[in-house]
């Protein structure tokens, strides 16, 4: 008997383990002999291997899991043989195992990635089994169907996630990390307090019984305890996600990380705070969810897509700029809300649920491939101001053109997946005569165009014709097929992800 | 309630007693070493008092011997406390406890 | 009123004595202090609601997790505490 | 539950002691007053769950949360009281009034509300069928006997998993950020008499709690903080290592609880029964093994965080 869901986890969680092993006998920093550096380059091959092995295992464990929901319908899995509501459970629905598949192949592109851009030095060492553990939680997030569990995911995720930014040791990645780890812990602690109210209404914690309890609740007229719980836990989530106006820890936090710290984090662990909403939303809580707080979310979303694309137009460095695009990029995806709470069950709330599953996916490979790329800009030429960007195009073609490809998708210029998402948005926001938020997303596209367009005109100077396409395989490779699968995969196979939710509804898996 | 619960009773108030006495002795006297004295006197003795009062009152014999032991271990540590924290006084206020 | 009330509401009172210091004092010793305080808060309404009157056993289930939450807030605090020291020592090292 | 009078007036000294402490600590700008007044107000805690018929709890936070918690922030203020002497002046702030007072409005406001759902919730209705009764009922199926071990490592073990994940997170992040803090002078007659008495008995009453833990109040959580106690006394006294073996030791020291934790969940898949399912006859001696693994590692990690960082 083999429990895949289980499997996600462990492999990860075991892989963090092997690479702490493997790790022993490091040099201390500031050793630098020619024989520490040497020991240094051993341990730190040694760790590479490991960690390649364990993510791999890891993705693999994901895929599967994915393909799995994807054939079969949803998985559970009652841990411990209890049942709920005594033990554990965790599930997967079709919105679980995309985020899964997304994370699997953004994990292993930053995995290739960081095996070429972390060989110098023992800085992999921390790397790995904090990157091992950060998968884990993530994993843990999504499949997650009890809500005292995920607030352990949660916990997982900030403290791996903080570690992970500061690793450069930079005076500002350190303190912006540990600001980073302030705001996730009071956070987790706003949402532990909901998690509290919860237990003491209802006395269950498995996300499928709330669900249940708050809808008997909410039909008899009852609703202030489930309403007050999604109102603490939305706000301690909205602090991780980085919502508009609690996004301020982010630019900082994500501009000074290693670029694939960077990369995940704008990928990966702002989604799963994102992902933890819209679950809360759309699943855990759905009956108590009302359209005044979803209005809210929207206009918080709206005001994030305008000032992070402002600021990103106005930024000076290039993983600033894709830092605040982040901000706007959550911003989007909040603009469903209050379309999703208006619009009754029926086949055009599933098509906008997809549209936003297809966003934030497309995102995720864009944005990991852009901060990806900007990592080996700011390797080759000593830094990432764009105003000097001149002639990067002639020394990195293939990055540039990576950059080129990840702007695409964070405009949504066709055929990216953003595209047909923010088309479905706004179909869905005119067909419920919400026509305000077209006007928010025609801006913030006309933004992005703008800061997308001011980089690359940078890139493009005017320099001799390159010799070369690809200077470096292991990095520019990863990088640009994450852009690629965020502007063709997501794009001209978006409706894999339409097949993906219909196979495994919401709502049923957990 | 039977004699043995009166008697308890009286030694735990009693131990209460020094308790409050230790810390009136800790906020009003004048000087470290004489607060330091009251405190660990007056802790240890009062704690010894209600650990009596409360010996009659357990299960079984393994459970006093634990209590004894608490005891005797607070006397330890208050001792040691006490003892070094009277030693860096006397040697002034440096940070000498740093290499 | 009844006990579980009335410890669950000392809970949150400390809940938002921790929030309203957290915001206001910069300092991180402070600030992990005021998260810890909050935490306790919480913790707090989990035994409280645990607490079933002395007749009857209380409830395990938010003990464990209370259990659970102690040591992620120390391990919190810990790696924040790290990161401030890393701060304060400057650049030095690596 | 109705309450008695006298009942009533010590849970209110109780509870306003408690609430005093926390505003004690918060309000103190002195670091090293505000972290001792911490720590009082962690065993002030302690004593009140102890009241609310929490042990097991109330022993964790009195060792893990003011215990080892206090004595990192101690360290902690130390370092900073030592920095300040030093000329390095601490910061001064003075947050305008207008925002503290703002700010307290807004928090009493939350609260206010809150303690308004928190009342209908409890009194609202019927009291909710919450878990107790079942877990208690299945505990003697869980292979411990004491209930809160039952959900930490048979019903919720999972989550108890991903707890020393968390752990050693953590202690990984405080490696990854360089040296360890410098150690102490080595201890003068009467201190090193004492550690000479306390860290045997410390040992050993860590093993104690590990085994009384299935049946009474305590288990691997209170055992480890205890291990991690003769560790911070350890280095108190002058040891810089608290301890610990050398690097590769270590490394295999944190990480047993997670790896044995997980290699039994996963053997018990394989075996057919499912994920961290123990089969009710052997759950005992498979508990047992994990809480001791985890013991150790809790240990190890809680001392190795106070030595602070890499050592050579």
């Amino acid at each position: 008997m083999i429990d895949w869901l289980a499997i996600t986890i462990m492999a990860p969680l075991l892989g963090a383990v092997a690479t702490v092993l493997a790790g022993s006998g490091a040099p201390l920093p500031g050793a630098e002999s020619e024989t520490d550096r040497e020991r240094a380059d051993r341990v730190s091959r040694r760790v590479h291997r490991v960690g390649l092995l364990a993510i791999l295992a890891s993705s693999a464990a994901m895929l599967v899991a994915t393909a799995l929901v994807w054939i079969d319908g949803p998985l559970r899995s009652e841990l411990g043989g209890w049942g709920v509501p005594l033990g554990i459970a965790i599930s997967a629905d079709g919105l679980s195992a995309a985020m899964l598949g997304m994370t699997a192949l953004v994990a292993l592109g930053i995995s290739l990635y960081a095996t070429g851009y972390f060989c110098r030095g023992t800085i992999s060492v921390h790397f790995w089994p904090l990157w091992l553990l950060l998968v884990t939680a993530l994993n843990g997030l999504f499949i997650a169907a009890d809500l005292f569990n995920l607030y352990v995911m949660l916990e997982l995720l900030g403290l791996a996630a903080a570690a992970l930014g500061a690793l450069t040791g930079s005076r500002e990645a350190v303190s912006a990390n540990l600001r980073y780890l302030l705001v996730g812990l009071l956070g987790s602690i706003i949402y532990l307090l909901g998690v509290a109210l919860i237990y003491t209404g209802y006395g269950e914690l498995d996300l499928g019984l709330v669900r249940a309890s708050v809808a008997a609740d909410v039909a008899a007229g009852d609703g202030m305890l489930p309403a007050s719980a999604l109102a603490l836990m939305t706000a301690g989530l909205a602090l991780k996600a980085a919502l508009f106006p609690m996004h301020f820890w982010l630019p900082p936090a994500h501009a000074n990380a290693p670029a694939p710290v960077s990369a995940a984090l704008s990928a990966l662990v702002v989604k799963a705070a994102f992902y933890l909403i819209v679950r809360l939303w759309l699943d855990g809580l759905a009956p108590a969810a009302t359209g005044a707080g979803a209005v809210l979310i929207g206009l918080l979303g709206a005001g994030a897509v305008l000032w992070g694309s402002w600021q990103a137009l106005r930024a000076a460095r290039l993983k600033l700029l894709a830092a605040y695009s982040t901000v706007a990029q959550i911003g989007y995806l909040c603009l469903f809300f209050p379309l999703l709470v208006e619009i009754p069950p029926g086949p055009l709330r599933e098509n906008l649920i997809a549209a936003l599953l297809l966003m934030a996916l497309t995102h995720g490979l864009a944005k990991a491939g852009l901060f990806l790329a900007a990592g080996l800009v700011q390797q080759s030429a000593g830094h990432d101001r764009i105003e000097e960007l001149g002639g990067t195009a002639q020394n990195l073609p293939a990055t540039t053109f990576t950059i080129a490809l990840a702007g695409t998708a964070l405009i949504g210029l066709p055929p990216s997946g953003s595209f047909v998402g923010k088309w479905v948005l706004m179909q869905g926001a005119i067909a419920e005569g919400q026509w305000w938020w077209v006007v928010v997303i025609a801006i913030g596209t006309l933004l992005a165009a703008a800061y997308v367009f001011r980089v690359l005109s940078r890139a493009f100077g005017l320099e001799p014709t390159p010799t070369r396409f690809v200077t470096e395989v292991r990095t520019e490779l990863p990088a640009f097929l994450l852009a690629l699968g965020a502007v063709a995969g997501l794009g001209l196979g978006s409706g894999l992800v339409w097949d993906l939710l219909a196979s495994a509804p919401m709502g049923q898996g957990g | 309630m039977d004699w043995i619960d009166w008697l308890s009773a009286v030694l735990v108030a009693l131990g209460a007693l020094f308790f409050i006495a230790g810390t009136v002795g800790l906020l009003r006297l004048p000087d470290l070493f004489s607060r330091l004295h009251a405190l660990t006197k007056a802790d240890n003795l009062g704690l010894g008092l209600i650990m009596l009062g409360v010996l009659p009152q357990v299960g079984g014999p393994l459970q006093g011997l634990k209590l004894l032991m608490i005891w005797l271990l607070v006397l330890l540590a208050g001792a040691t406390g006490a003892h070094l924290i009277a030693k860096r006084a006397l040697r002034g206020d440096g940070e000498d406890m740093f290499e | 009123m009844s006990a579980p009330f009335l410890y669950g509401a000392a809970g949150i009172i400390l809940f938002a004595l921790g929030l309203w210091s957290l915001l206001v004092h910069g300092p991180l010793l402070r600030r992990l202090i005021a998260l810890n305080v909050m935490g306790g808060g919480v913790f707090h309404i989990l035994i409280a609601v645990a607490y079933r009157g002395d007749a009857q056993a209380p409830d395990p289930v938010p003990h464990a997790l209370v259990l659970t939450g102690i040591v992620v807030a120390v391990s919190a605090t810990a790696l924040a505490l790290a990161l401030g020291r890393r701060l304060d020592s400057g650049d030095g090292d690596d | 539950m109705i309450y008695d009078l006298w009942l009533l007036i010590f849970d209110l000294v109780l509870l306003g002691t408690l609430l005093a402490l926390a505003v004690a600590a918060l309000s103190s700008p002195e670091p090293r007053r505000a972290v001792m007044l911490f720590i009082a107000f962690g065993l002030w805690l302690s004593l009140v769950w102890a009241r609310l018929r929490a042990p097991d709890v109330a022993l964790a936070e009195a060792a893990i949360g003011a215990g080892l918690g206090g004595a990192l922030m101690l360290a902690a203020a130390r370092r900073q009281a030592r920095e300040a002497q030093q000329g390095q002046a601490l910061a001064v702030e003075r947050p305008s009034p207008l925002a503290v007072w703002g700010l307290a409005f807004g928090s009493l406001i939350a609260a206010a509300a809150l303690l308004w759902v928190y009342y209908s919730t409890l009194h609202g209705g019927p009291e909710p069928e919450r878990l107790a009764d079942l877990a208690l009922a299945r505990v003697p199926e869980s292979g411990v006997t004491n209930p809160v071990t039952s959900v930490l490592l048979n019903y919720r073990a999972y989550d108890t998993l991903l707890e020393l994940g968390v752990l050693m997170t953590a202690l990984l992040g405080i490696w990854s950020l360089g040296r360890a803090s410098a150690p102490f002078q080595p201890a003068g007659p009467a201190l090193t008499a004492m550690v000479a008495w306390v860290v045997p008995l410390l040992i050993l009453t860590a093993g104690y709690m590990l085994w009384i833990g299935a049946s009474a109040p305590g288990g691997a959580f209170q055992a480890g903080a205890l291990l991690g106690a003769a560790g911070v006394i350890l280095r108190l006294a002058g040891d810089p290592a608290a301890g610990l073996p050398g690097e590769t030791a270590q490394r295999w020291l944190v990480s047993l609880g997670v790896a044995v934790f997980a290699l039994v969940g996963l053997a018990l898949m394989v075996a057919g029964l499912g994920f961290l399912t123990y089969p009710p006859d052997q759950a005992k001696w498979l508990i047992l093994a994990v809480e001791s693994a985890a013991t150790v590692a809790i240990g190890a990690t809680l001392a190795a965080a106070y030595v602070g960082g890499r050592r050579a």
